[in-house]
């Protein structure tokens, strides 16, 4: 490792250093304030570094990681969702009995996880970034441990997160002993060159995809999903949604990218069956769902399903189709989230359906806000989860993915069902009586300033994007151009 | 640039109209009339400036830009949008897109007015609402990209599912998401086959685009080009309504507020006939001549399905929705017949059935306001009470059931009898959907107006403004009966531009041909070559015109 | 002056528009005077234009004023243009004059009526289609006013509409003529289809020129389509059913609309496309078996009624029938003579039955009228003149000049035969039959109510110029044994063609002989009703009522049941299918799928129990499945 | 002395790991269940070194490095999450976790 590489991977070291700088300061000195303040700086240095790392050419960076554009495209969005994250829970934050300023550590930490993870081009990388989210997001969600019901979330999630860990690192360690392999590079060969007698690997891939499958909430592996949202506390609900994601999906494309080459392929079977049945599921869930946040999370499911679609359609296109809609869906969710957190209490999260009738009259900006939010979410114009939907489709049509864009496009509609739930109960009027016995939080939670501009700044993005998204659509582009497409 | 405004204008307004209306509602009215009567002023002075130009004799010919370019379009303007899609912001208008942009800002006026009193909760809301839709409808018209015309077909649900869902009646939430799912679920099916088009277009000529006219031609295998003409045949079919994807509508329409039936009966539903003659059959002309069976049968259901149905109906409102499923099912035959006689009748159905549904959905709304139901078995004799009224409703009952001397009728006869050279027996279907619409249009006025006054009901008569509403749509309806010829020259060389474009394909039956027009009128097939010289020529420009 | 040929549809336009704007001000003497004023000035107008004409013929004996090509597309350009020529003149006149007369006689009918005013707005605005309807010079501009005397009839039928029943028979009206409406509106794009225009005359030469050959199936076809819209209107079997129910309405309307103008529409369409039926054989048997059956139909029906105005319906229709016979056996010139005549007295009848009707305060059972002859002296006078008329009394009323052209037609024309002749005959003893019936049941025997009303100059003045017009219409053709003084017949052979009379069936057909045994039936027939209604009434209802006649007697009051079968088979079945289907069938597909994803909901959110083992097992399972599906593939 | 072949030590990771799992799905135990994800942890930390083994690189054992030191930490959070589970639903059960649910 040089001194140049040094500066390569200073977005790594940037970020280590402030959740380092962080955890010092809290030792120091308790203060709230500090700690968000160090947070945020932190993270925009890092965000700065990225720009010192752009200017360079140097790409790998030892064996584990790669500081391609590919990866800056993705640090940025995990740093910038992070520090999203970080302003919404303040305020949250502040009126819980907690000391908060752990927190911040740990959202840190999870973020490192997840930017090695996008970096990495080598197992270990992988493995050690993934670890490291996971066990942040542990204590993370049971963050509000005297909430019983963030405690049984944590253990949900602690042990089938470390069940399917171990499902991925067997199936690792079939795949290197099949093939004496553990780069990405070495992977992408493996995928493209395949064959249906390779009973081991092919175990291994799919062991290994049960780990990535449990990540990202796909059906089959998508039973926490829902306790998980609604167990945790609001902005880690957020941040489980977002980054954490996110940061996986990207891993998923630069190791298992040739997947889509052969559609006749066994493990392109597996993940067109976990993409239809996700969609399918992830729908029908969500349905009648009274839970907002259980709501989000089944949706957050077809979602995935969504990209899963995008990730099996071959090209370059298609792979610039899966980085804006991580895009779109990051953003878009921090800001539901980011209205549910701001609508929270010290009480409980906002989470109930009732919560939300008459938010319209109570609380137009926050209300529009979640509207938009929403409107994004079931991909209608105007606003980003429109493109993204759109560039899917494009996407999925190009690599004549008929069976799973129809299943798209259908599954889609049941999501404007539940979605507009959301939206008629905050602005039809309820019939009398019905609000008996509930309690509006979101009459009584201080609005913090910062979150509700973020939450306004966030907006404007989702509806700029939609409107004209030649800028990021070329930013992803350019990102996923230096993956080697076939 | 002048197209740019017919979008701008009504944006712009809506949210100055949400703004006024925390001042004061009447504020808002005020801004929303001015949101939209600005437009429609602006869309008669061009349409009055390009009368020239609109009656001069179709000159040239062949599909593409060429087409474009050779004086049928009045303006286009087209800049860079998402250019790594290949997807640009390509407006353009000829006299059909005129006619529907009339439509759009007049019944959006109509709209405005007729809420004037009927709306008082969240009046800035509402008027935001309804100046997003018009501005959305005005560019669904003027969208020659396809994605771009997507982006607006699928952009003004959303105002229009919040003015269902928001200030509408009783089931108000079931239909406005009812409304909103058979209209996505459709709508994104026409949006993979636009993508699937484009990409065979991209591949076989390696130009990724989204620009209509670039796309006209593409060779495409039979079977591909049906699947794809289904894609669009499906949201269009939903958005006209075409039986039997119509449930929807009898919903949304009862249950949407007075000025939201009256956008959405008045130009909503016109986006699937404008779709189909704008996009659908020049894409795939062959596809459709296919399908053309299929589609004179679908349409000749819904026109007695439809008319069957609004009989069966005691909710006032709801009869009135189920009348349109009747009155776009000529609309359906009549595209499908794809001569000239029924285009043209096609055309003048889309305006004749706005003005007498928009006004019939008024009528209702302000009787609603009145008497607080819209159950006809609640009412009865209120001729008596409200002899305006009474009359006014005879008038429109009289143009539903196609009476001569009225628009409606010239229109439906024209589509009867372009549709009598393609297929006798829908046209004779359609007919008969006559005499089924004389029986609900009669049962609507016996059970409203006419009979014994038993509820006891007083309410006062029509007010100023909705007497000045009905009279203008009353002297346009006889206006139209009688002289339709200035809409018809309007939409003529549209009309005629569909039939060269898609002429020699199975869609235009060589035989049919003598008795439609051409061989009277501008002679034999269409002449394709002509395309090359003035091809070349660039198009139209912002200057061309005002 | 024939320039002005315009105005005379336009003024009672204008009328009817002036009414609808200011109505309200002009108060009932204005609207009497804007509503008969118009009309008189179109009366005045149209013997001013037709004198003209008769005057000074324009070349090729027709007079065509274009207004303004009504649309133009693609070579289909229809005009709103008016043709006159013999044939409109006499519809024309008869509209305008009878139509000013029953104005005249509907201002003091309707004084005391609420509607008043709107009653003259709809009259006004039928004189205005049904000019229209006579006067196009294309079949799509006589389908606006053949549409629009429809609407004013139903309109007009459902005037009272407070009460259900009326609004009822007015929409029967519109529905039952729409439903000819429909075969004829085909029969108009069947005509364009294959000859590219709908202008009359060009049509018609067209037609023409081109038969035999290859169209002929086509012209057979148009025919027969445009009797479908003939029949509908001019209310012949199987569309009669509206008309006895037509009633309803004012009587004036009954005299305008269903006696004198609007139900003559089908004769005047069919004579004046008498090229399609020449050149169509079959087509024109057609009508002429309509007309047959009808107007025998009709006539046993009116033998029974206990209605007068319905009586008077039935005699309408059977009135009709006789012209659809006459135009079925090529004696065009023959049924536009018998729609004169008709208008003339059966307009005077509803007016006198009117009379009667409101003078005995709106009492319709002609068995509770009687013994008016000496309250009602006028009235009984020009009744019965009106009902002489009718049943077609020899040498002094104008309805024997005409039926007996008719008979002898049905007998001497080449396209003629026995068994019209027979029926014509049978029809003319059933006239004579029941037309006096009405005058012994009503101006004869007991009095039984009281009468309340009656009629002032508004009134008599048109029955009395009716009456005058019944008697003397008919001297304008009288047959050949009479010395053979027939203008009209000259004025009809510029526009039509001439019966085609040969052969020794023609020659016995146009001789005294044949005069003679037609005035023996309607005498018989005469006869025979004095001694059923005079000294033996008793015993005629009482064979009426008897048992083995009894059901005779019920079919012939209903019309030979055609309501009946068409309320089974049409209507109660569409009825019934639009209430089981009230909820739209097609959306409880809809709502399946609605249940279905619900019921996935339900099934999946079920799996969601919240216990970490089942997860895990879920896990396991998704595991072992892909496992299966990639290895085992 | 006589290689153990690479087969036969992943078979025997596999069934550890089938143990580890199995023991997942009946022992209810927050504890016991911690200790079966352990048991399939190093049931793949062997597999690892056979790996490696037969690769002939250190790269299996180094990642069977990181697989125990990642178990420590999740034991680590684990047991404090049993305490704390302990607390608020009164047992170790993890059956009696069901109140997120529907």
């Amino acid at each position: 490792m040089t001194a140049a590489d040094l500066l390569t991977v200073s977005p790594l070291i940037a970020l280590t250093l402030t959740a380092v700088v962080v955890m010092l300061a809290a030792a120091f000195r308790r203060s709230h304030a500090l700690a968000l303040r160090l947070t945020l700086g932190g993270l925009a240095a890092t965000f700065g570094t990225l720009f010192v790392a752009a200017s360079r050419d140097a790409r790998a960076v030892t064996l584990l990681v790669s500081m391609d554009a590919y990866t800056l495209f993705f640090i940025g969005l995990l740093t910038a969702t992070t520090a999203l994250v970080a302003i919404l829970s303040y305020q949250y934050l502040a009126q819980l009995p907690v000391q908060p300023e752990e927190y911040y550590v740990l959202l840190l930490t999870a973020t490192l996880g997840g930017v090695t993870l996008v970096a990495s081009t080598h197992f270990a990388a992988f493995f050690l970034g993934l670890e490291i989210l996971s066990v942040s997001l542990y204590a993370l969600i049971a963050y509000t441990a005297r909430r019983a019901a963030a405690v049984e979330a944590a253990v949900k999630y602690l042990v089938l997160a470390g069940a399917t860990s171990a499902f991925l690192i067997f199936g690792m360690a079939l795949v290197y002993a099949e093939t004496g392999t553990m780069t990405a590079a070495g992977m992408r060969d493996v995928v493209a060159g395949l064959h249906p007698g390779a009973v081991v690997t092919i175990i291994g891939l799919v062991m290994l995809l049960v780990g990535v499958g449990f990540k990202l909430a796909l059906v089959p592996f998508h039973m926490w999903t829902p306790d998980v949202y609604e167990g945790a506390p609001a902005p880690v609900t957020t941040y489980v949604a977002t980054v954490s994601k996110g940061a996986v999906f990207a891993l998923l494309l630069r190791f298992l990218l040739p997947v889509s080459a052969d559609q006749g392929s066994a493990v392109f079977l597996a993940l067109a069956a976990v993409a239809a049945a996700s969609m399918l599921a992830g729908n029908l869930l969500a349905l009648r769902q009274d839970n907002v946040k259980r709501m989000l999370a089944y949706s957050s499911i077809a979602h995935l399903g969504y990209l899963v679609v995008a990730f099996l359609a071959a090209g370059e296109r298609a792979g610039a189709a899966v980085a804006f809609y991580l895009v779109a869906y990051l953003t878009t969710t921090v800001t539901a989230f980011g209205v549910v957190t701001v609508l929270s209490t010290a009480d409980r999260d906002a989470d109930h359906l009732l919560d939300y009738r008459g938010l319209g009259a109570r609380r137009p900006v926050t209300a529009a806000v979640f509207t938009v939010a929403l409107l994004s979410l079931a991909g209608l114009p105007l606003t980003i989860g429109f493109i993204g939907k759109f560039l899917i489709v494009t996407a999925g049509s190009g690599a004549a993915l008929w069976t799973l864009v129809v299943l798209l496009v259908v599954t889609s509609a049941v999501g404007l069902y539940y979605y507009t739930r959301v939206i008629v109960a905050m602005y039809v009027r309820a019939p009398e009586g019905a609000q008996a016995g509930r309690t509006a939080p979101g009459a009584r939670a201080a609005t913090g300033a910062p979150a509700v501009f973020t939450l306004v700044a966030l907006t404007a993005f989702l509806l700029a994007t939609g409107v004209y998204p030649q800028p990021l659509l070329r930013l992803a582009e350019h990102a996923v151009s230096v993956l080697p497409w076939p | 640039m002048i197209l740019l405004w017919y979008v701008l204008i009504p944006t712009v307004a809506a949210p100055l109209a949400w703004l006024a209306g925390r001042r004061s509602p009447a504020a808002a009215r005020w801004v929303a009339l001015a949101g939209t009567a600005a437009p429609l002023a602006l869309v008669a002075a061009q349409w009055i400036a390009a009368t020239d130009r609109l009656s001069a004799a179709f000159t040239a010919a062949g599909p593409g830009a060429a087409g474009l370019a050779a004086g049928s379009w009045v303006v286009d303007l087209r800049a860079p949008w998402i250019d790594s899609l290949g997807i640009s912001f390509f407006v353009a208008a000829d006299g059909l897109t005129l006619i529907m942009l009339l439509l759009t800002f007049g019944l959006g006026l109509l709209s405005v007015l007729c809420s004037w009193r009927g709306i008082t909760t969240r009046v800035g809301a509402f008027h935001f609402m309804l100046l997003w839709t018009v501005a959305g409808l005005a560019g669904v018209f003027l969208a020659l990209d396809l994605f771009l015309f997507y982006f607006f077909f699928e952009m003004m649900l959303i105002p229009m599912y919040f003015l269902i869902a928001v200030w509408g009646h009783e089931r108000r939430v079931y239909s406005a998401v009812k409304f909103f799912i058979f209209t996505q679920v459709s709508g994104l099916l026409m949006l993979v086959a636009i993508v699937a088009l484009v990409l065979i277009h991209g591949r076989a000529t390696g130009v990724y685009t989204f620009d209509f006219t670039q796309l006209l031609g593409t060779p495409l295998p039979a079977g591909t080009a049906f699947v794809l003409m289904l894609g669009f045949f499906a949201a269009f079919a939903v958005k006209l309504p075409a039986w039997p994807l119509h449930t929807w509508l009898p919903d949304a329409h009862t249950d949407a507020p007075t000025a939201g039936s009256v956008l959405l009966a008045g130009v909503l539903i016109k986006i699937g006939a404008y779709g189909m003659l704008r996009f659908m059959a020049p894409l795939f002309p062959d596809a459709v001549a296919a399908f053309r069976t299929w589609a004179l049968a679908l349409g000749a259901i819904g026109i007695i399905y439809g008319a069957v149905l609004a009989y069966a109906q005691s909710d006032m409102k709801r009869l009135v929705a189920y009348t349109s499923v009747s009155h776009m099912g000529f609309v359906l035959i009549g595209v499908f017949a794809w001569n000239e006689l029924a285009l043209q009748g096609v055309v003048l159905q889309l305006v004749c059935h706005a003005l007498s549904t928009g006004a019939l959905f008024i009528l209702v709304g302000g009787l609603q306001d009145r008497i607080h139901t819209r159950d006809m078995a609640r009412m009865g004799g209120l001729w008596r009470v409200a002899p305006r009224m009474g009359g006014t409703a005879m008038f429109f009952a009289m143009a539903a059931l196609g009476l001569p001397g009225l628009g409606n009728f010239v229109a439906e006869f024209l589509i009867l009898v372009g549709v009598w050279q393609v297929s006798r027996w829908a046209a004779v279907l359609g007919a008969v959907g006559l005499v089924f619409a004389t029986v609900y249009a009669l049962w609507m006025m016996q059970r409203a107006f006419q009979g014994e006054e038993t509820h006891r009901l007083s309410f006062p008569d029509l007010t100023r403004i909705e007497v000045g509403m009905f009279a203008s749509m009353i002297v346009a309806l006889v206006l139209l009966g009688f002289w339709p010829q200035p809409l018809i020259v309007t939409a003529r060389q549209t009309v005629d531009g569909l039939q060269r474009m898609t002429a020699g394909t199975a869609l235009v039956a060589p035989g049919a041909d003598a008795s439609t027009s051409t061989d009277g009128a501008s002679g034999g097939p269409a002449v394709t070559d002509g395309a090359a010289d003035t091809g070349s020529a660039p198009a139209t420009g912002d200057g061309g015109a005002p | 002056m024939l320039s002005l040929l315009w105005l005379i549809p336009a003024l009672p336009a204008a009328g009817s528009v002036l009414l609808v704007l200011f109505g309200r001000r002009l108060g009932r003497g204005g609207t009497a005077w804007v509503g008969t004023g118009s009309v008189s000035l179109s009366a005045v107008l149209a013997l001013l234009v037709c004198g003209s004409f008769l005057a000074a013929p324009p070349a090729g004996d027709a007079y065509r004023q274009v207004l303004w090509t009504w649309f133009d597309v693609g070579g289909f350009a229809p005009a709103i243009g008016l043709h006159l020529d013999a044939v409109s003149i006499v519809w024309v006149l008869v509209i305008t004059v009878v139509g000013f007369l029953i104005h005249l006689y509907s201002v003091e009918h309707m004084e005391r009526d609420d509607g008043f005013t709107r009653f003259f707005i709809y009259m006004d605005l039928f004189v205005f289609s049904m000019l229209v309807l006579v006067l196009a010079d294309n079949l799509l501009l006589l389908y606006l006013g053949w549409e629009g005397v429809g609407l004013c009839s139903y309109l007009l039928i459902a005037f009272w509409q407070e009460d259900a029943q009326n609004v009822y028979s007015g929409r029967k009206a519109f529905i039952v003529t729409r439903v000819g409406d429909t075969a004829l509106i085909a029969g108009l794009f069947l005509l364009f289809t294959h000859y590219h225009t709908l202008e009359i005359g060009q049509l018609m030469h067209l037609v023409a020129s081109r038969s035999p050959a290859p169209d002929s199936g086509v012209v057979l076809a148009a025919g027969l389509l445009l009797l479908g819209g003939a029949v509908g209107k001019s209310a012949q079997a199987p569309l009669q059913t509206w008309l006895p129910d037509a009633m309803a309405g004012p009587s004036p309307v009954s005299a305008l609309i269903h006696a004198a103008t609007m139900v003559t529409a089908g004769v005047y369409l069919i004579a004046r496309t008498n090229v399609l039926y020449t050149l169509a054989p079959d087509a024109r048997l057609a009508v002429a078996i309509v007309g047959t059956v009808t107007l025998l139909l009709a006539g046993f029906s009116a033998l029974v009624q206990r209605d007068l105005k319905r009586a008077l319906a039935y005699s309408t229709i059977s009135q009709i029938g006789y012209m659809f016979l006459a135009l079925g056996v090529s004696g065009w010139e023959a049924a536009v003579f018998h729609f004169m005549t008709h208008a003339f007295f059966k307009a005077l009848l509803f007016l006198a039955a009117g009379v009667v009707i409101v003078a005995l305060a709106d009492e319709h059972d002609i068995f509770r009228m009687g013994g008016l002859r000496r309250e009602l002296p006028a009235v009984f006078a020009t009744f019965t003149v009106g009902a002489a008329a009718l049943a077609a009394l020899p040498l002094v009323t104008d309805g024997f000049y005409s039926k007996d052209l008719i008979i002898a037609t049905s007998l001497g024309s080449v396209d003629g035969g026995a068994w019209f002749y027979v029926a014509s005959l049978i029809g003319a003893f059933v006239t004579g039959l029941y037309s006096f019936r009405l005058v012994w049941l009503v101006f004869f025997g007991a009095r039984r109510t009281e009468v309340s009303r009656r009629p002032r100059w508004r009134q008599l003045v048109p029955l009395y110029a009716l009456a005058a017009l019944s008697v003397t219409g008919g001297f304008v053709w009288m047959p050949a044994w009479l010395g053979g003084f027939e203008p009209l017949r000259k004025l009809l052979d510029t526009a039509l063609p001439p019966a085609p009379m040969e052969g020794a069936a023609a020659h016995f057909a146009e001789s005294v002989g044949a005069a003679l045994i037609t005035i023996l039936v309607v005498a018989a027939g005469v006869g025979l009703s004095y001694v059923l209604w005079m000294p033996r009434r008793e015993r005629t209802q009482a064979f009426a009522a008897a048992p083995s006649v009894q059901p005779l007697v019920a079919l012939w009051l209903g019309g030979w049941g055609f309501d009946w079968f068409y309320e089974r088979v049409f209507v109660r079945p569409v009825k019934r299918f639009a209430h089981w289907a009230r909820h739209d069938l097609v959306d409880h597909v809809v709502g399946g799928i609605a249940w279905l994803n619900l019921a996935g909901w339900r099934g999946l959110s079920a799996g969601q129990n919240g216990r970490l083992r089942g997860y895990l097992a879920v896990t396991g399972l998704g595991v072992v499945l892909v496992l299966a599906v990639v290895v085992l593939r | 002395m006589a290689a153990v072949s690479l087969d036969h030590v992943l078979a025997l990771a596999a069934v550890l790991f089938a143990v580890g799992f199995v023991g997942l799905l009946t022992r209810r135990n927050l504890i016991v269940v911690l200790a079966c994800i352990e048991i399939m942890l190093n049931a793949a930390g062997l597999a690892f070194v056979a790996a490696g083994a037969r690769w002939g690189q250190a790269d299996g054992q180094v990642m069977f490095l990181f697989v125990l030191a990642m178990a420590a930490a999740e034991v680590a959070v684990g047991l404090a999450l049993a305490i704390r589970f302990r607390q608020a639903m009164k047992s170790l059960d993890v059956d009696d976790a069901d109140r997120l649910r529907g």
